[in-house]
């Protein structure tokens, strides 16, 4: 793998950039790997990485039916935190947020992570009960997570200008200064180009179509380029858990719900921190490095595969972002889009055996950018040595049959 | 400058809210002298007492606040044996009149439905604002009825002002 | 000046005066700021984003790349195109992102570095420290213009409106189509982002049926305005198309003179696109210098706005519209050195006309490479004949035509290459949408006339039924056929040729991409940054997907377009969410007693299901704490007093009420008598807490259910669905009254003697027993009065019809004035909930715990056939294993503060247990036990009752001993008595 | 956005109503009889298809009646598939 720097930048000045070389080999599939990992997203070639680097194991193939990273790792809003509830989690999502902050220099590719902080505000005292859980809690796992006033709140965001008539006036808010901000493309690209380098075969315009098994274990996948055989199969589809699980006969407690992001035109840094404006409709925002206004809400109200949002979702956003930052008036909307989640019942990541042996299931949960490193590991550990790995002992399908659910997400209680 | 509307709130009526199978339905025409009327938004009205359909088992009766109570009574006696239930609804809901030749730049700000289809002498439920709203038809494009949830009265009465053109910036 | 004497739509005798970039100009009434800086010859408008090359206007249109303004004079606007601003006495702007100025900008260093920072350089570096080291720097050369701090004052509004067909853009096809249609009486929406109707018919004198472009503009306009069931709404731009035919447009300056802009929800029945095309730029080295422009724009500043871009021009072209303007630049004393034609040959009517004008044309002729860094001075011409100079101020070019298939692909249609017109048409359309003109590539006004009339004839015809008669005659229109061939520029090219003006995109950067292996067309994107400026594109996608499929090898149209995404123009946030400010983004929904609360100056916080509540009521000097014991204490002792109006109540009525409330609850419902209530537990059918609350028996078959604030609108919803579609069999009405319902609690050891002072016919001794009900009149109005108590008192609760609660309200506070009836908040209540152990579904539910867990085994029935719940409790009973249970905490320290939320962890000292043990739910001072107690979750809780555990809190920690869940009057004697 | 037909109030925009989820998830008659894994599939598991799936939708500030339609997940059409019971 040619190592990326200034120097490697200067040096291939001098030839018009010409002998760059491929970030990835586009190779035709084998007839059968040790390892076939379904989706080329950040899970799927994280998985395909770690496959390779922790475990040995590089006869690995990941298929990808359109692009890399074309999924919701090019679609989501770029943020990566680990402010959660439960015991059997957070431990999981920091280990998500220490290897973010690592894995620009292990894929020796610029992920551009800018450790922003994030700051979610209190607007009640039923927000400021759950914050004071969510802080006790990871306080335990040495995850910083510290309330402040309403004047550090005035301080660290200048622009924050409240109307004095709020409906929910901001008392305060909570911090956790190692959230950041990650370039999502430059997540598919980079694993892509290190597991590449190790061996694993990347496959674009490869679509899964069917699951070959004998007496209840994979013997490989049907695809658009034919039959690849495998006994070990890993599926990281975010969007589509459903579509290839039935493949096998396997039933998921999952919704594929779309979770839309836009952007504004891009104006000069007026925004350091990530803001969550929770008790107004579960709005954020931030500022891209290029200088655009990132915004976020809730799931649309109904399950879809469109990839594409209604759009009261992004007026009552817009509504509570100009309660606190009312100058965005007259800043425009550029464009919007939208990712497919695999919403889970309890909302916390699926990553599992199944009741088909030799098939693996990562299921992203609610907002799978900020577990990519975390579950790519654990689930290249889980398929290298058929158990789990221990951060990741909770969050199996077994959880379901027992109701020991780790309840992250809001639970809709007519279920 | 604002819309040219008249926004007011409704005091006198009496609101009473009416379930029942088909038989229970006879014997609640035979208490008003009034046959019920059949379809969606359908409205029937004899001097002042007015029955708006709101679902295929579910009926307004609307009438003056001083008759609300024989109302009751009357329909209440009607019942024997039929699977029915009367209640008074007149403190669940506020009302508010929106009169004039821009009722429906006001209205349409906050009903998603297609007010076109919605003649004279109907009426209809849907989602106004941020809450629910049952809206009868006087005159159609220029006098309207709204009626919203009473604990929702102050927020309403804010967004109507405001949707009028009023308001501060 | 290079301002005509006469012709343009502007006037002469209005001259406006103007700042750009620090200099002052004049224009005229009509001009656009992009058509006073050309007719003030002012070349430079702007710098590129990546490096910062100076650059001047390409276009007339909203898809203008190059020149971003900030407008300081109109509530200093960041990043608006000057082609869109209306040219007004004192409006100043200046270029964005350059410093010092536009003339000399420092940021022009990077035109110089551009050899090691092609496209992608920022993934290869900034490596060897964290990130946010150089970030600091690279933001700040980020970011076009510059967001004011003050707030937007302006006014905005957002409306639902249904129409029959609309028809997105008034040019002729648009008109067309709009006038044929109204003709059937179908309900018609004209909309159109210009000032004023007419599309490219505005800017190119064409004769259509015998009369001239604006007089029939003005005919066909006249005659729609005249028509009661067509709208018309101009300067108002399409900007998406949403499911069902949804679409979304922005009306900027409306009628309604208080509002900036007003939101546009459109749903229609049938959508007609004819929104036209936008010209595209050829890719030659050089092509972003000052003074290159497209033919088109050039066409359009001469007509329209009697501006001339330069005198001496090369024109430079592979299609044939560029010689359509040639006679009208003459026509103004612009002189064409040459016309250079990529293609071989011309089409006939072309030869003929550069004949007749004697202009010297060059086949398959190149231009490679531009002069003039801040104004072309000349450009170098290769032609069969080899390769000439030659000088000119202004390069005017066309690749062809781009149809504005935006709205189209929203809906979900796929386009698709025609290569006849070598672009990208709308193909098979999903949803009720139909493309006309240009837009559907139908370069020809003749053709699109012809299509406009037909296809809207056909769609009303489909609406009303109605037959139309003859209307889609093709109207013959002076113009010269369309005919294109676009040729590819070879790789050999030096000099920056450019396909994204805006984000500085070069051909070599798209060679890069695709040699990386980047091959995929939304890879390029991403990878070059190429279409995602402020302009999406409109101008350069089609010369990139172009390039891509020629360095691929590919058969052009084989690689597709990316993905079209809303909106079509920028759309200000203001209009998006500023219609629905401050108090009105969330209803405050109030009780009667709502106002009286605020009046004692209560601090109100939210509670469930929107509500404001009181949480206590602070007197002078009292600080919470303080407050909420004088109201615990009065509780206890004397009298308290609460509005629990927003609990929900509602009214079950039927022969199966009883049936379905066993099926509801944990406990047994059938055998309650008339005259009383029974407090019950409501599960999710995962067995997890739903609701509790008291439910009454009115009458044989009339309940009245009342749950709790937040959850009332999720256990109706629980309920009738039930009904509605699980259960249909089941005879039940239900009725939500909680509104209606006021309800109001007086509680104490003296609250019988507070009632006791109101003049009722209802008896309050003890044969009003726990958990009865009794109806009577009670200061002159009829109430229903229950003995239940949440605080663990002595307590009755008054129902009285909304319009007498005040009343009621008032009349007991006079009634308790010598028994110290205090209003207590909810923080209050919470307090006298703690100390009684009342579990609360939202605290110690906490989605996790069943009523075992909670300590409430008395109230599982779990005899009964079936409850919603109870598969899943006999599934958590089968499995065991540890659970956590709801248990009591006392702090060693009796004054420690606990905070709620806090870990917990063994005592160090003891048992040999490790890790996280549970949390707490619920914490407070207790002023009745004067120390402070806890309620919280813990692993294997009821088997540690004794044990000591360590309480975790942000700030600090303390020793606690694990108790059993109730701290005060166990056995409820007070609220029993 | 969605217009939903309503079979009472007619076709209105998706903000009207609240998704019910797939209608196939049966309650079933007696759960006391369901194995662990059955009661766990039908509390927990979805269908989920990418296509057209059988949904109920509650016209909750309408009619408030809970009604049955198709809808395909994939592009939004939507199939009325019950009348009114008269």
């Amino acid at each position: 793998m040619k190592r990326f720097s200034i120097f490697s930048l200067a040096r291939n000045a001098l030839t018009g950039h010409r002998n760059w070389g491929k970030m990835w080999r586009s190779p035709d599939p084998k007839r059968e790997y040790d390892v076939i990992i379904i989706g080329g997203g950040g899970h799927g070639l994280g998985a395909a990485y770690f496959l390779a680097k922790e475990h040995g194991i590089t006869n690995v193939a990941v298929l990808e039916k359109g692009w890399l990273g074309g999924g919701n790792t090019g679609r989501n809003t770029m943020t990566v935190r680990s402010n959660f509830l439960r015991e059997d989690s957070v431990p999981f999502h920091e280990m998500s947020l220490d290897l973010y902050h690592q894995l620009s220099r292990d894929l020796n590719y610029n992920l551009m992570v800018s450790q922003r902080g994030m700051i979610t505000f209190i607007q009640s005292s039923a927000a400021n009960r759950v914050a004071l859980q969510m802080a006790n809690t990871m306080h335990i796992y040495g995850a910083e997570y510290r309330m402040l006033t309403l004047d550090e709140v005035k301080r660290r965001i200048p622009i924050f200008d409240p109307s004095p008539d709020m409906r929910l006036p901001v008392r305060g808010g909570v911090y956790q200064p190692r959230a950041s901000m990650v370039r999502h493309d430059a997540v598919a690209w980079g694993f892509a180009r290190a597991a590449d380098a190790r061996g694993v075969d990347i496959i674009q315009n490869c679509e899964v179509t069917g699951v070959r098994q004998e007496g209840g274990a994979v013997t490989g996948v049907e695809t658009s380029r034919g039959l690849i055989k495998g006994k070990k199969i890993g599926m990281a589809v975010a969007g589509h858990g459903s579509v290839v699980a039935s493949m096998v006969g396997q039933r998921l407690p999952i919704i594929t719900q779309p979770l839309q992001a836009w952007v504004s035109e891009p104006v000069k840094p007026i925004l350091n921190e990530i803001v969550v404006i929770r008790s107004y409709y579960g709005t954020y925002l931030m500022q891209s490095d290029k200088g655009e206004i990132v915004v976020g809400q809730g799931c649309d109200p109904y399950p879809s595969y469109a990839q594409r949002g209604t759009f009261p979702i992004i007026e009552d956003a817009t509504t509570s972002m100009l309660e606190v930052f009312p100058s965005f008036g007259r800043l425009k909307l550029l464009r919007h889009w939208a990712g497919m989640l695999d919403i889970p019942y309890d909302g916390s990541p699926i990553i599992s055996k199944t009741n088909t042996k030799g098939f693996y299931i990562d299921v992203a949960g609610s907002g799978g950018f900020k577990t990519t490193p975390a579950a790519a590991k654990t689930f290249a550990h889980l398929i290298a040595n058929d158990f789990p790995h221990p951060l990741a002992e909770k969050l199996g399908l077994d959880r379901f049959a027992s109701g020991r659910l780790v309840q992250e997400g809001g639970v809709s209680a007519n279920r | 400058m604002s819309y040219q509307v008249k926004i007011s709130v409704l005091d006198d009526f009496a609101l009473l809210n009416l379930r029942g199978t088909k038989a229970a339905v006879a014997r609640f025409e035979t208490a008003l002298e009034l046959e019920f009327p059949k379809g969606a938004q359908g409205v029937r009205v004899r001097d002042g007492v007015a029955v708006l359909n709101l679902a295929p088992d579910h009926w307004w009766v609307r009438t003056s606040l001083e008759d609300e109570d024989q109302t009751f009574t009357s329909l209440s006696e009607a019942i024997t044996i039929e699977h029915a239930a009367i209640t008074v609804v007149s403190d669940h809901f506020s009302g508010f009149s929106i009169v004039g030749d821009d009722a429906l730049l006001v209205l349409r700000q906050g009903l998603s439905l297609d007010l076109r289809n919605i003649a004279t002498g109907q009426c209809t439920r849907g989602s106004f604002a941020r809450c629910g709203g049952t809206l009868q038809v006087l005159d159609q494009g220029y006098h309207y009825d709204l009626f919203v949830e009473a604990s929702y009265a102050d927020y309403v009465s804010a967004w109507l002002d405001r949707a009028g053109g009023g308001g501060g910036a | 000046m290079t301002r005509l004497a006469n012709g343009g739509v502007v006037n002469r005798q209005r001259r406006l005066n103007f700042r750009f970039n620090g200099q002052e100009y004049q224009g005229l009434e009509g001009d656009t700021l992009a058509s006073a800086l050309v007719a003030n010859d002012v070349k430079v408008v702007g710098r590129s984003f990546k490096y910062h090359r100076p650059r001047g206007l390409l276009t007339c249109g909203p898809e203008e790349p190059n020149a971003l303004v900030q407008l300081l004079s109109d509530g200093d606007q960041p990043n608006l195109r000057a082609t869109e601003i209306r040219l007004t006495e004192g409006l100043e702007a200046k270029s964005v992102n350059c410093w010092p100025s536009a003339r000399f900008d420092l940021g022009a260093v990077n035109d110089w570095l551009s050899p090691i920072i092609p496209a992608g350089f920022y993934y290869k570096t900034f490596m060897a420290r964290p990130w946010d080291f150089y970030s600091r720097f690279i933001r700040k050369a980020a970011g076009l213009g510059r967001l004011p701090t003050e707030r937007d004052r302006g006014r905005y509004e957002r409306v639902f409106h249904h129409t029959d067909l609309l028809v997105v853009g008034a040019g002729p096809a648009g008109l067309r189509a709009a006038q044929v249609a109204a003709i059937s009486g179908a309900d018609v929406m004209l909309v159109d982002m210009q000032m004023s109707p007419g599309g490219h018919l505005l800017f190119h004198s064409r004769e259509i049926e015998g009369k001239a472009g604006a007089e029939w503009i003005a005919e066909v306009t006249a005659e729609l305005k005249g028509r009661r069931n067509v709208t018309c709404l101009q300067n108002t731009t399409a900007t998406g198309y949403y499911d069902h035919n949804m679409v979304l447009a922005v009306e900027h300056e409306p009628e309604a003179a208080w509002l900036r802009e007003r939101l546009w929800h459109i749903r229609a029945k049938k959508v007609v696109i004819a929104t036209g095309a936008v010209e595209r730029p050829l890719v030659f080295p050089g092509n972003d210098r000052p003074g290159v422009m497209l033919t088109d724009a050039v066409a359009r500043y001469v007509s329209r706005f009697a501006a001339v871009p330069g005198q001496r021009a090369v024109v430079y072209t592979n299609n044939s519209t560029a010689y359509e303007h040639l006679e009208l630049m003459l026509s103004v004393g612009i002189s064409v050195e040459q016309v250079v034609d990529l293609r071989a040959t011309l089409g006939e009517a072309e030869r003929e006309l550069v004949q007749r004008n004697s202009i010297e044309v060059v086949t398959n002729g190149r231009i490679i490479g531009v002069e003039g860094r801040s104004a072309v001075r000349d450009v170098r011409v290769a032609g069969e004949s080899g390769i000439r100079s030659v000088s000119c101020d202004l390069v005017c070019h066309s690749g062809g035509w781009n149809p504005l298939i935006h709205l189209y692909s929203h809906a979900g249609g796929k386009s698709v290459f025609d290569q006849e017109s070598a672009t990208f048409i709308p193909g098979e359309p999903v949803q009720a949408v139909h493309c006309v003109g240009a837009a559907n590539g139908t370069f020809s006004v003749a053709g699109g006339l012809g299509e406009a009339a037909g296809i809207a004839g056909s769609l009303v015809e489909e609406l009303t039924g109605k037959q139309l008669g003859s209307y889609s005659s093709r109207p013959e229109v002076a113009e010269i056929p369309y005919g294109i061939n676009v040729i590819w520029p070879e790789k050999t090219l030096k000099g920056k040729a450019f396909v994204d003006f805006q984000n500085d995109v070069t051909t070599a950067d798209i060679a890069l991409a695709v040699r990386e292996n980047f091959q995929s067309i939304e890879h390029v994107k991403r990878y070059t940054t190429a279409g995602m400026a402020v302009d999406q594109g409109k101008v350069g996608n089609p010369n990139v997907i172009g390039l891509v499929t020629k360095e691929l090898g590919e058969q052009q149209g084989s690689v597709g377009t990316t993905t079209f995404r809303p909106p079509f123009m920028p759309v200000s946030f203001g209009v998006i969410g500023g219609s629905e400010q401050g108090q009105l983004i969330i209803p405050a929904r109030t009780t009667p007693i709502t106002r009286w609360n605020i009046a004692q100056g209560a601090a109100m916080d939210e509670a469930g299901a929107n509500f404001r509540r009181p949480f206590y009521f602070p007197r002078a000097g009292e600080s919470m704490d303080d407050a909420v014991a004088r109201e615990a204490r009065a509780a206890r002792n004397a009298c308290g007093i609460y509005d629990g109006t927003p609990l929900g109540t509602f009214e079950l009525q039927g022969p199966d009420t009883a049936e379905l409330l066993n099926r509801l609850y944990t406990n047994r419902f059938d055998n309650l008598l008339i005259g009383r209530g029974r407090f019950g537990l409501m599960l999710r059918e995962d067995g997890r807490f739903l609701d509790d609350g008291v439910t009454f028996r009115v009458g044989p078959h009339h309940y009245l259910m009342s749950c709790g604030t937040g959850a009332a609108g999720v256990v109706y919803a629980h309920i009738d669905r039930l009904l509605q579609t699980e259960w249909t069999d089941l005879k039940v009405y239900l009725v939500n009254v909680s509104a209606g319902l006021a309800t109001m609690c007086v509680c104490g050891p003296y609250a019988r003697d507070v009632l006791g002072g109101v003049e009722t016919d209802i008896d309050f001794d003890e044969s009003f027993r726990f958990m009865d009900f009794r109806e009577g009149r009670f200061a002159g109005v009829s109430v229903r009065i229950a003995r239940v108590s949440y605080t663990g008192e002595l307590s009755f609760e008054i129902n009285v019809a909304r319009r007498h609660a005040l009343m009621i309200w008032t009349t007991l506070m006079n009634a308790g004035q010598n028994y110290g009836i205090t209003p207590i908040g909810s923080e209050t209540s919470g307090v006298l909930r703690i100390e009684k152990g009342f579990v609360s579904p939202g605290h110690e539910g906490d989605n996790i715990t069943n009523p075992f867990d909670a300590g409430m085994a008395w109230i599982v029935d779990m005899e009964k056939p079936d409850f919603i719940g109870k598969r899943s409790l006999r599934r958590d009973l089968d499995l065991g294993g540890e659970r956590q249970h709801v248990v009591g905490l006392l702090p060693d320290k009796h004054r420690a503060l606990v905070a709620d939320g806090s870990a917990l962890l063994p005592d160090p000292g003891g048992s040999g247990r490790s890790g996280f043990q549970g949390h707490v739910t619920a914490a407070c001072f207790s002023p009745t036990l004067e120390r402070t107690i806890a309620l919280a979750l813990l692993k294997d809780g009821h088997h540690r009752h004794g044990e000591k555990v360590l309480i975790s809190g942000l700030e600090q920690s303390c020793l606690a001993t694990v108790t059993a869940p109730v701290f005060f009057d166990p056995q409820g004697q007070r609220m029993r008595g | 956005m969605l217009e939903i037909p309503c079979p009472w109030c007619g076709l209105r925009n998706e903000n009207e109503f609240i998704c019910g989820g797939e209608a196939q998830r049966k309650r079933p008659a007696d759960p006391d009889r369901e194995t662990d894994e059955a009661w766990a599939d039908y509390l927990y598991n979805n269908a989920n298809p990418k296509g057209v799936v059988t949904e109920w939708w509650w016209h909750v500030s309408g009619c408030t009646l809970w009604f049955k339609i198709d809808r395909n997940t994939l592009t939004h059409e939507i199939t009325p598939i019950e009348e009114l019971p008269e």
